[in-house]
């Protein structure tokens, strides 16, 4: 394991005091427990709070500030927080109009927040996404996992709590996000958890991971190694197969890197995902390309689309002011 | 039940889990994500940090304040349902008692049921539950029963064993190995060989 | 070689494509010859115009836009444009008020920039970076490498540039924020030149490159891996060495990805670097933390300081809209 | 010099850079960025496609059209290089003519002063000159000897592997090996290796 760290215990708290040192002007660090805030408290609106296991860097912090998340909550590595820093933020951030969680769909994200929202003295709603097709439902019953789709639901619901909406409007403009939205993943090298100190899998070289996880979980299966086109067609195909959406539907395509990938292969998945989105009689209205949801250092990519309207453009385009997402106004 | 068992057994068990780190690292590596061993040795290490603290404690004081311990230090999906029986013990105990064996097996059982609640699962899911389900029934029957305690543990452990191995055959609907449909097959759940390695560790510092 | 393309060939347009869809509202890509603008044409004012080969994404392209760059020439990945793209892109953007180019200090790039200078039809002046500190001026005598410091350049000149500033006032600026910045780079893995197919150098699992440059050129030593913190001290030694600035400069610091590292990783980094920069005395006024001057696949990364004075300070804090730097207004 | 002659060394120039791929690739992997042979082979493919549009043209307006076109394809260090040789070439000959070997020499040698010109480079600095600039002196110098044929394609070829070998033991001032300092100490320079390989194949070209 070849990574930046002095001790693997202090890896987090070392990486988000520098993360908060690097955004001073748009968020603050509390430790024991820890979450970061906004640097300026927010007033008379729903607050977002999220949070997850580390190492999907910036997902979450990178999104906390105006426009976004009020507050988010890390974990160790790839292990989800605790009730008590959900808490703690809550407490934080609650400004009289109620909680908001947003949670990716994992057993121990769902579980935790669930016991914090069980011991909050807030009014309070959760949304959990789960926009990764990779996972076919049918055959399980804890449905899919939350990926990157996770950051257009935080962001339009970012936007809509900024208006003054109460909490069941922005609960459910993000189910309704989330339930527009499709992600597929490809890993083409593994991720290694730093406590851990060898690869989460083992791939060859002529190999590739198709709906591979945003923790390295195995995808829908192990194939040899494509030309990009190919494998774009697939990752295009299982999105499509579950959206359905209608010719003419505009929608938001997302390219997001793993961490691994050059920014150059990330836009040329980029120009072929394009190319087949708009065969299929769709219109590419938003576009967002990077890495927003990582997996560590894992080589790879998703793409995710979103199928627009008015209300969800709107509220993607609206000012955002944080430390990975940052346009408008 | 003295708090002074449930410490030496709260060794016991972080022992075991450190002996088996590769095999349990490697389970959760296979059909999870790599952090199951990590998650539950640091649950193992916070418990028996808490030794001073806890020392002078009734036990069903000591298993409230470690189960909220576990609660806010271990994390994943083991955190919350871990947490959930220790905390379910203590409430048990705290109202039937916990002096006598029918009395801890009944608190035991208690504690598996609020894990059941938490993780909204059950046997046959490929879970820790497929381990500790069969090991509280039997646990109850043979304590009701009066049995021979040597008899008892061994019983105990062996049911762990088998509920561990019946998880390999298993497709998972519960937790992140839910993910991998028939991926998932010919791979032992990790919680479950957690949980069948710490009753095994207990089952033989009771034996002693 | 594990990477998203169809034909090597394709690659560099195929990439161009994707980031010129992906940005529709920022740019417009023009081929044959191959050359990036902003989607709106500039009036009167002083036109940037960078470019050096590909492989560095963001770096050119990801930086044209208002308040940065006019047009960007992308050559083939680490291979220098030609001078007919700097020509083209050159008549396509000016606007009476002449053209500097911004070129990174490599014998290709400069004497490419050069010819193109040679033909131009308009005022031109060439601002040329170099503040890589690994390669010790002394031993030779072309100067130093152009690294991550050239998007500070391109940031604060183009800046100056959209308030009307004449072309010498945008030069000096340019020559100014090079002469105040100083960069130091580390890799802990090669990166592979699609064309190549095999990696550009061979790097033990416990070794790690000190003093690479952005494309995998060897550095000053290659010594065995250590702790971050260790790493770091030596890069800020190298940096202050160079720079010996007063306690109580005001410093913007860059930690830059070369693109394997995770932002986690890079963040750690940035907290050492403000540490130890904290303990000299200096301040640090601005922070930057990402992928921004990448080379292809690399893990690794930079530590970047830059002395602000007023001026300096008020240039990069101004408005920029491009695809990689997005902020103000 | 006709410019039939120009094509066949272009097409002799290209097998004999693709022959020696690995080798190039590799010096400028340890020294430089890796794309040198990629580089010279686009430059040479280039030259090749061009055949068409050049065959009806004098040698120097081909020579001028070379240049042009390398300078928009080659990019990298040597593309201008490259080209300057080549328009630098052109320019002579329309002055001075391109017959008699005299003639060619003196071509030759104002193209390699071009190349110095643009890099403000010498021999002694590991470049392509170091195998440039011997070579042409010997040819201007034996050329006006009028010496025999053979011995001076000889010659030239042994110049040319001497001075790509003299490259080994030098530190680089300039390019991109320059930033190496000692490290570029042991290893040949890949743009001194390529003109090494073009020279050598025209010569046997020549000599057949
Ligand atoms: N819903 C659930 N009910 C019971 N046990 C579960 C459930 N979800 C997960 N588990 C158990 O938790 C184990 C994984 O724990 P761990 O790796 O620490 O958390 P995570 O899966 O969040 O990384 C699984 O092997 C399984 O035994
Ligand atoms: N200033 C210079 N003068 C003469 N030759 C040079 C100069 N700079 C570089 N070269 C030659 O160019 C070669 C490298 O060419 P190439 O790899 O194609 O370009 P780049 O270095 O830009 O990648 C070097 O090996 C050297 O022989
Ligand atoms: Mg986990
Ligand atoms: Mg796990
Ligand atoms: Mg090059
Ligand atoms: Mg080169």
């Amino acid at each position: 394991m070849k990574k930046f760290i002095n001790a693997i215990d202090d890896l987090l708290a070392e990486s988000l005091s520098g993360f908060a040192g690097a955004h001073r002007e748009l968020v603050s660090l509390h430790l024991e427990p820890t979450y970061i805030t906004r640097a300026e408290k927010a007033r008379d609106k729903v607050v977002l709070i999220s949070g997850g296991g580390s190492g999907h860097e910036p997902l979450h912090a990178g999104y906390v500030g105006h426009g976004m998340l009020d507050a988010a909550c890390p974990g160790h590595v790839f292990t989800s927080p605790t009730p008590d820093q959900m808490l703690a933020a809550a407490e934080a951030v609650e400004c009289g109009r109620g909680v908001l969680f947003i949670v990716k769909n994992y057993a121990g994200d769902v579980m935790n927040f669930e016991m914090a929202a069980e011991m909050l003295p807030y009014e309070q709603a959760t949304v959990i996404t789960s926009d990764d097709v990779a996972v076919e439902n049918s055959t399980y019953t804890t449905g899919r996992r939350g990926v990157a789709g996770t950051v257009i639901v935080e962001k339009c619901v970012g936007s809509l709590a900024e208006t003054g909406a109460d909490l069941a409007t922005c609960k459910a403009l993000g189910d309704k996000v989330n339930s527009r939205t499709a992600s597929m993943g490809v890993a083409l090298t593994s991720c290694t958890v730093p406590a851990a100190g060898r690869p989460t899998f083992d791939i060859a070289h002529h190999e590739l991971e198709m709906g591979v996880g945003i923790h390295g979980e195995p995808g829908r299966r192990r194939e040899p190694m494509r030309q990009a086109n190919a494998i774009v067609a697939d990752m295009i195909e299982a999105i499509l197969h579950d959206l359905k959406p209608a010719r003419g539907s505009e929608v938001l395509l997302l390219v997001n890197g793993f961490t691994g990938t050059p920014l150059m292969e990330l836009y040329l998945i980029y120009h072929e995902a394009a190319r087949m989105l708009e065969k299929r009689g769709l219109i590419i209205r938003r576009s967002l390309v990077g890495d927003y949801v990582t997996s560590l250092e894992m080589a790879g990519a998703s793409v995710t689309v979103c199928l627009l309207d008015e209300e969800i453009r709107r509220h993607w385009d609206a000012q955002v002011q944080t430390a990975a997402l940052r346009w408008g106004r | 039940m003295q708090t002074a068992t449930i410490l030496r057994a709260a060794a016991a068990a972080r022992d075991a889990i450190v002996a088996n780190e590769a095999l349990i690292e490697s389970l959760d590596r296979e059909i999870g994500d790599g952090d199951h061993y990590i998650n539950i040795r640091r649950g193992c290490q916070t418990v028996v940090a808490m030794r001073d603290d806890l020392a002078a404690l009734p036990a069903d004081a000591a298993l409230q304040k470690i189960g909220t311990k576990l609660l806010s230090t271990v994390g994943g999906a083991s955190g919350p349902l871990i947490a959930s029986l220790f905390l379910a013990m203590a409430r048990n105990i705290k109202e039937n008692g916990g002096d006598t064996l029918p009395q801890i097996a009944a608190a035991f059982t208690a504690g598996v049921e609020a894990i059941r609640q938490r993780g909204r699962a059950d046997v046959g899911e490929k879970t820790m539950l497929d381990v500790l389900v069969p090991v509280a029934q039997t646990f109850s029957r043979m304590a009701a029963e009066g049995c021979d305690r040597r008899l008892l543990l061994e019983t105990l452990k062996r049911e762990a064993e088998q509920g561990m191995l019946a998880t390999r055959d298993m497709i998972a609907s519960k937790g992140r190995a839910a993910f991998l449909g028939e991926r998932a097959i010919g791979h032992i759940d990790p919680g479950a060989k957690s949980s069948q390695v710490i009753i095994g560790a207990i089952c033989d510092l009771a034996a002693e």
